[in-house]
């Protein structure tokens, strides 16, 4: 699907989308105005993985990232503030830093990309993206040397930890609390 | 100068320090009393060696022979500077030897009766059997360093034996005041023998020196800087004499001068005289051994022992001189208008004692006659005084009281003591055929030898002073009324002390007629001076007539003649308030340097190292305010350390 | 008029989204709001893996492999955050992170 | 296994049984203290003539050599790795120490002996302390040396913050830190030297044997100096001295004032100055002025102080700065003097401070102003209070003459490289502090001991009980032995000061 020039709009597009729309979560005073944000861009990256040839991934992501993480993040904003409170704006002295450390963590991670050159794959590989869903099967359940079985397993576990402790401490526990 | 007595002649000063031992093993408790005679037999068996050993020195020995005659190695410094303990035996020391064990044999049976029924009896005896010891060593010591350790401990046990009565504050305060007074001058000493050990070393050290006697014999590697034969030998005073000292003047004057100081220090001379009259607040026996006889001497015999030294640098003399003489004058000054008995007694002490370093200092290497008059005066001075200080014993014993005001009309009371006291009077005034007359005498011939014509004149106006002070005490004690109930219920002492009293006047009797500074400086030809005996007696004769004037009769002529000089008598009286100067200064130094001392270290060292602590806890609490327990701030925090430590390879790595 | 996005571009872009949801971790004051940008910054690592995995690595699978764990991570984190902010909530009535700060001990502070 | 590891054995041991003794029996546990510290008493006797037999066996002329010759030597590896080993000897100067520290435990041990409340903390932290202490004479191993230096600082902490009296915490815990900087500067010196001999072993004669480059012993030298002269309080940093031995209880004060005290100066002794000829040499004189200070201004001080304990800890920094004063003469006779002093301050100030124990448990007041005439009531510990004062002010007859008149020979003897008339004036100053020391002893003693009794209750006061008289005597005997016969004392030392003396 990465073919020249239609590529190069999309890219574009989505990535200004994509940006804006951060911000747009970063920046907002409503919360419920900041996860809708936050679907924005996940979806606009969605569409920039698309633009990279990686259908199943964008998939995933849609499926998985916003579907389940942030429609879990909604019922959260539901269940405690109800979304509309009007969130104060943190002190001064907060926002500068944090823009501080924002902006050279940025240049930091830019002059380490500008001073390296990456060992690209040669221009006509760049065209012809085949990508192999079935490939991704095998690997993630081989056990050779560079299968990820064990990984695999272990998200599973981690997966059902985080499900048994967020009953847990979501549990209403001391009867007196409403 | 062999032969038993003299290899042991340690024995002479090791039966005090046995007797100490007994004492303080059986004689304590219930069976006090036998300290008395421990102490009075050892003394006594001291006093037989001595005469021993000076019987066969004077047979044996070829006249004026000095030797060590026995020593044991006892501090090990460096090579050429061993100090050892020993017995050195010479005129001088057999002089002072015999004076001293007579004397203290006396005093220790005389206190065998004054200090009966105290509660502190065998620890009295224990102090004068350690302080007998001391004195003995002291004599006997053949190098410096012991001499000084010697010297010390006469201090201590003088210390130990005037604060006895530790009860009354007035005799706490004289005990430490002696040993504060004593000790400062001991410093001069220590600084002298520092000096003195240090440039004879060098001098021994080098090879090219060659020893004592100019030849490299093998005595050279055995000399020691410290000893009086290293130190009083020509070589070693030209090579000191030569080199420069302080303030313009040479080695060997400093030296002396150092040495000197320590010596009038022990001998109360004028700057350092102040702890003698106070000392008086021990018992009357101590006052009579100790500040009449032997301690205070201790200051002459050290300024004998190295009179070649003294003699050598000439203007170390002359400092002698000047001291004994004007402590002479000033003392007796004093003691014309001293109302304690035995104050008057202890600054005639001073004033004798001056006398002897009058005497030292008028001598010189060419006629060293004032030497022999010096220790002559001495050897005389100890009996009479001794016999003076336990006649006024036994008054205070009878009377109870010090004070002249109630005293009086003893002769009949106190028959004995009254004519040895009376004895002593004329010996000390110098009226012949007594002691006194031909020791002073001497003195003051051996001043005219040596051209001294001021110190000549003062020696005789002081003779006069002695003369008139003497019997104005005898007169206001023993002639006249009862002056109070106490003198009138007087009786006379128990024979035990009045025996020693009898035989120590006819010490006083019969001690000018021993040739003891022939003795003493055997080569040297001395001869009389007819025109000083004339004059001496006569300033004896006018001395004593005024006394009698003054105070002979019932009129009151003194007290009239005492407010015409109105302010003078008073400020003499008061010993011209030389002990308040010197309270004075001890206070100040006490408030500005003591206290700022102890105040510098509580307030400022110390509160440096607490400024320390307080800076840690300062900066911890600064630290803490990074600790705002938001875990936004953390996160801040610690992207900003990546991108340093980042940034600091990219620095290092270029 | 635009050139074709060589992979820079594609990092510079990855690394802005990166340091927009680190400012918004740093200071959003509510919770969730926090957990939202730490999710924007999830997005943007996995962008950043599948851009080098598209133009350095380009014949294997191993990034997007590692995509799909990070997502099932951050799905776990995800629920146990929320877990915690519920009983939070339930506590202190209040989801404003800069009054966490309830590990500090007022006590100690001396000057 | 040499018998100068039993030196550190035994009192642990003893400490272990102390501590093993049930609580029912606690009157025990001091025997068994006694016992130990009896045992180990004997032993550094035995040792320390069998000492003398082996330095006349080995012969040889001592003035030539200049690397300091042990006995009893034994050497197992450790950390081969960096050249540590336990290795263990001792020569003249360490048998003194030896011998002056266990007489000081012993008489500690009796002069501790109503300690009622946890005495069984009590004995087994003072064991542990001696054990350090023995440790530290006995090791020839630097590392060995700093173990032990640490091991023997470390209880005074809790001795002094339990069982001490006043503001104990304060006192222990600044005892403690400046003696920790102390050995921090310490610490730094030994690597330092440790480095620069190629850190391949640790062993001191074999560091002397280097001859380390004169700007690096420039800065080392004064390093470990200072950190040494803290414990045996240098000017500066003596402060903590009167505060810490106030608050502790007797026998602490007694083993610390005594030996640990003394520790500081050996420090100097063994590690600076021998190791270091050259920093010695530029320092020397830095360091000679600051030690008049210390022996003139601690005399001082303490002429002004009310309080018995700090009048003593005052004097005793006045008497640690005579040890100093004589190391910095760099002569035979000032090192000569400073050994002398070592053993005989530790002595005097052991005596003075079991004393000041005894007065304090019959009187309940430490304080000058409030007592008086009490000699008639305790007349042997008077006496022994007046000797211990004697010889503090250095009367001959006593060991403190000995001392401190060969510190001052040494002093007035001087060097080549210190210019001589300042260490002239020094020495003078520091001569003339022995009147400054008579006028405090003696103003001190008398208002305490003579003079009319102050007080009515000081009435029933009962004279030394049969464990303080025996305290009390063997310190006096000690002293007098000393004073009055000095080459027992010197002749063990003169042949292991030869070879540091030659060194210069």
């Amino acid at each position: 699907m990465y073919d020249g020039t239609v590529a190069t709009l999309f890219f574009y597009l989505f990535a200004v989308a994509s940006i804006a729309l951060a911000l747009g979560v970063v920046l907002g005073r409503r919360l419920l105005r900041s996860a809708v944000c936050l679907i924005g861009v996940l979806g606009s990256s969605a569409g920039l993985i698309l633009v990279l040839g990686f259908e199943f991934i964008a998939g995933i992501q849609v499926l998985v990232f916003i579907g389940g993480i942030v429609v879990l993040l909604l019922f959260a904003i539901m269940m405690t503030s109800e979304g509309h409170t009007f969130e104060q704006r943190p002190n001064a002295a907060r926002r500068v830093m944090g823009g501080i450390v924002a902006t050279a963590f940025f240049v930091v991670t830019l002059s380490v990309y500008w001073n390296t050159d990456f060992p690209l794959v040669s221009k006509e590989g760049l065209a012809v993206s085949h990508e192999d869903v079935h490939a991704i099967g095998r690997k993630l359940l081989s056990n050779e040397r560079d299968g990820y079985i064990v990984p695999f397993e272990v998200i599973s576990l981690l997966l059902l930890a985080a499900l048994i402790g967020g009953i847990v401490i979501a549990r209403k526990h001391d009867p007196e609390d409403t | 100068m062999t032969g038993f007595l003299f290899e042991n002649a340690w024995m002479i000063p090791a039966l005090p320090l046995i007797s100490i031992l007994l004492i303080g093993l059986f004689a304590t408790g219930s069976n006090a009393r036998a300290a008395g005679i421990i102490g009075s037999v050892a003394i006594g068996t001291a006093f037989l060696l001595t005469c021993g050993l000076g019987l066969s020195y004077l047979s044996s020995a070829a006249a004026g022979a000095s030797a060590v005659t026995w020593s044991i190695e006892w501090l090990r410094y460096q090579d050429h500077l061993v100090v050892s303990m020993g017995t050195l035996i010479d005129p001088i020391s057999l002089l002072l030897l015999f004076v001293v064990t007579s004397v203290s044999l006396l005093v220790h049976v005389y206190s065998i009766g004054y200090m009966a029924g105290d509660e502190g009896y065998s620890r009295y005896f224990v102090f004068l059997s350690l302080f007998t010891f001391s004195m003995l060593g002291l004599v006997l010591a053949p190098n410096l360093l012991q001499m000084y350790v010697f010297w010390e401990l006469v201090g201590v046990s003088s210390f130990l034996l005037i604060g006895f009565y530790y009860t009354l504050p007035e005799a706490i305060a004289a005990s430490k005041k002696a040993f504060i007074v004593t000790r400062f001058a001991d410093l001069f000493f220590l600084a002298g023998i520092l000096v003195l050990g240090f440039f004879v070393h060098q001098l021994v050290v080098d090879p090219a020196w060659g020893g004592v006697s100019g030849t490299a014999d093998q005595s050279a590697a055995a000399t020691q800087a410290l000893d009086f034969a290293t130190i009083n030998s020509e070589r070693v005073l030209e090579n000191l004499k030569g080199q420069a000292g302080i303030f313009g003047l040479d080695l060997l004057t400093v030296a002396m001068l150092l040495v000197f100081i320590g010596a009038a220090g022990k001998s109360a001379m004028f700057p350092l005289h102040v702890w003698l009259p106070d000392a008086m607040a021990g018992p009357t026996p101590v006052s009579a051994l100790i500040h009449a006889a032997t301690m205070v001497v201790a200051g002459v015999y050290l300024v004998a022992r190295l009179f070649p030294g003294f003699a050598a640098s000439g203007d170390a003399l002359d400092v002698v001189a000047a001291v004994g003489c004007f402590t002479c004058l000033f003392a007796a000054l004093i003691a014309c208008t001293q109302r304690d008995i035995k104050r008057v007694l202890a600054f005639s002490t001073l004033s004798q004692i001056g006398y002897m370093m009058l005497a030292l200092g008028v001598a010189s290497a060419e006629h060293p006659a004032g030497l022999g008059a010096a220790m002559f005066h001495l050897f005389t001075h100890a009996f009479f005084k001794a016999l003076l200080f336990l006649g006024a014993g036994s008054v205070i014993h009878a009377v109870h009281s010090n004070d002249v005001a109630d005293l009086g009309g003893l002769r009949k009371k106190m028959p004995l003591t009254h004519a040895t006291f009376l004895i002593a009077t004329i010996a000390i005034a110098g009226v012949p055929p007594l002691a006194g007359f031909f020791s002073k005498d001497e003195i003051l011939g051996a001043a005219l030898d040596g051209e001294h014509r001021l110190v000549f004149g003062v020696g005789l106006f002081v003779a006069a002073l002695t003369a008139f002070y003497m019997f104005r005490l005898y007169i206001l004690t023993f002639l006249g009324g009862h002056k109070s109930d106490g003198a009138a219920k007087a009786h006379e002492s128990p024979p035990i002390m009045t025996i020693p009293l009898v035989v120590l006047g006819v010490m006083s009797v019969c001690g000018g007629w021993i040739a003891v500074s022939q003795f003493v400086l055997p080569g040297v030809e001395l001869h009389a001076h007819l025109l000083v005996m004339g004059l001496s007696v006569a300033a004896a004769v006018v001395g004593i007539g005024a006394a009698f004037w003054l105070y002979g009769g019932q009129s009151n002529r003194a007290q009239t003649m005492a407010e015409s000089m109105g302010g003078i008598y008073r400020l003499v009286q008061n010993k011209f308030y030389i002990d308040e100067v010197y309270l004075l200064v001890t206070k100040m130094i006490f408030r500005f340097i003591a206290a700022p001392a102890a105040w510098f270290d509580r307030h400022v060292v110390d509160a440096a190292m607490n400024l320390s602590a307080t800076v840690v806890r300062w900066l911890g609490a600064r630290l803490n305010v990074l600790q705002t327990g938001q875990v936004q701030t953390y996160g801040i925090w610690m992207i900003n350390g990546t991108i340093l430590v980042l940034l600091f390879l990219w620095l290092v790595q270029r | 008029m635009f050139p074709t996005p060589t992979i820079t571009h594609w990092l510079t872009l990855s690394a802005l989204l990166f340091s927009i949801g680190l400012y918004g971790i740093f200071t959003r004051r509510n919770a969730v709001g926090v957990l939202l940008s730490i999710e924007l910054t999830l997005n943007s690592a996995i962008l950043n893996i599948l851009i080098f995995n598209r133009f350095v690595a380009s014949d294997d699978v191993d990034g997007q492999v590692l995509v799909l764990f990070i997502i099932a991570a951050a799905a776990a984190e995800a629920v146990v955050a929320l877990a915690i902010f519920v009983s939070f909530y339930r506590h202190r009535h209040t989801l404003d992170v800069t009054q966490a700060n309830h590990i500090y001990d007022q006590g100690n502070r001396t000057s | 296994m040499s018998w100068l590891s039993l030196l550190i054995l035994i009192p642990f041991a003893t400490a272990l049984a102390v501590v093993a003794t049930p609580d029912s029996k606690w009157y025990v546990r001091r025997w068994v203290a006694l016992f130990g510290t009896g045992v180990v008493l004997a032993l550094s006797l035995v040792m320390s003539l069998s000492y003398m037999q082996a330095v006349q066996q080995r012969g040889g002329d001592a003035s030539v050599l200049t690397i300091s010759q042990m006995e009893f030597e034994q050497s197992i590896p450790w950390f081969k790795s960096m050249g540590i080993e336990y290795h263990v000897g001792v020569d003249g100067i360490a048998m003194a120490m030896i011998v002056l520290t266990a007489i000081i435990i012993f008489t500690g041990v009796l002069a501790s002996w109503e300690v009622k409340d946890r005495s069984r903390e009590f004995y087994a932290f003072l064991l542990v302390l001696v054990t350090g202490v023995f440790g530290v004479f006995i090791s020839v191993d630097l590392f060995l040396f700093f173990l032990f230096y640490e091991v023997a600082v470390l209880p005074m902490y809790l001795l002094i913050g339990v069982w001490g009296t006043g503001r104990k915490e304060y006192s222990a815990m600044k005892l403690t830190l400046m003696l920790m900087v102390g050995s921090a500067l310490v610490l730094v010196g030994m690597l330092a030297l440790y480095h620069a001999a190629g850190s391949q072993t640790f062993d001191l004669n074999k560091l002397a044997m280097v001859d380390y480059s004169r700007d690096l012993q420039q800065w080392v030298f004064p390093c470990v100096f200072v950190g040494f002269g803290v414990l045996g309080a240098l000017f500066p940093f003596h402060t903590w001295s009167p505060d810490g031995h106030a608050s502790a209880p007797t026998a602490v004060s007694m083993l610390h004032a005594g030996v640990l005290m003394k520790l500081g100066g050996y420090g100097v002794l063994r590690v600076a100055v021998y190791l270091m000829p050259e920093g010695a040499k530029q320092w020397a004189l830095f360091f000679l002025v600051l030690t008049t200070i210390n022996i003139v201004y601690g005399a001082y001080a303490a002429v002004r102080q009310t309080d018995l304990k700090y009048f003593t800890a005052y004097s005793s920094v006045s008497h640690c700065g005579f040890v100093l004063f004589g190391l910095c003469s760099l002569n035979l006779m000032g090192f000569k003097g400073a050994v002398i002093q070592m053993f005989s301050h530790g002595i005097m100030t052991g005596l003075f401070f079991g004393l000041i124990g005894m007065v304090y448990g019959r009187s309940k007041t430490r304080d000058l102003t409030k007592m008086g005439g009490l000699s008639k009531r305790i007349p042997w510990l008077a006496t022994s209070f007046y000797i211990a004062g004697l010889a503090s002010l250095g009367l001959p007859g006593l060991s403190g003459f000995v001392a401190e008149s060969t510190v001052f020979l040494g002093g007035f003897f001087g060097n080549r490289w210190g210019d001589a008339t300042t260490m002239r004036i020094c020495t003078l100053l520091a001569t003339s502090s022995i009147v400054v020391t008579a006028v405090y002893v003696l103003r001190g003693l008398s208002r305490v001991f003579q003079g009319p009794m102050t007080k009515s209750e000081f009435n029933q006061m009962q004279d030394a009980t049969i464990p303080e008289k025996l305290c009390t005597g063997i310190l006096v005997a000690t002293l007098a032995i000393v004073g009055m016969y000095p080459p027992v004392l010197i002749d063990l030392i003169e042949h292991a000061i030869l070879p540091i003396a030659n060194r210069f």
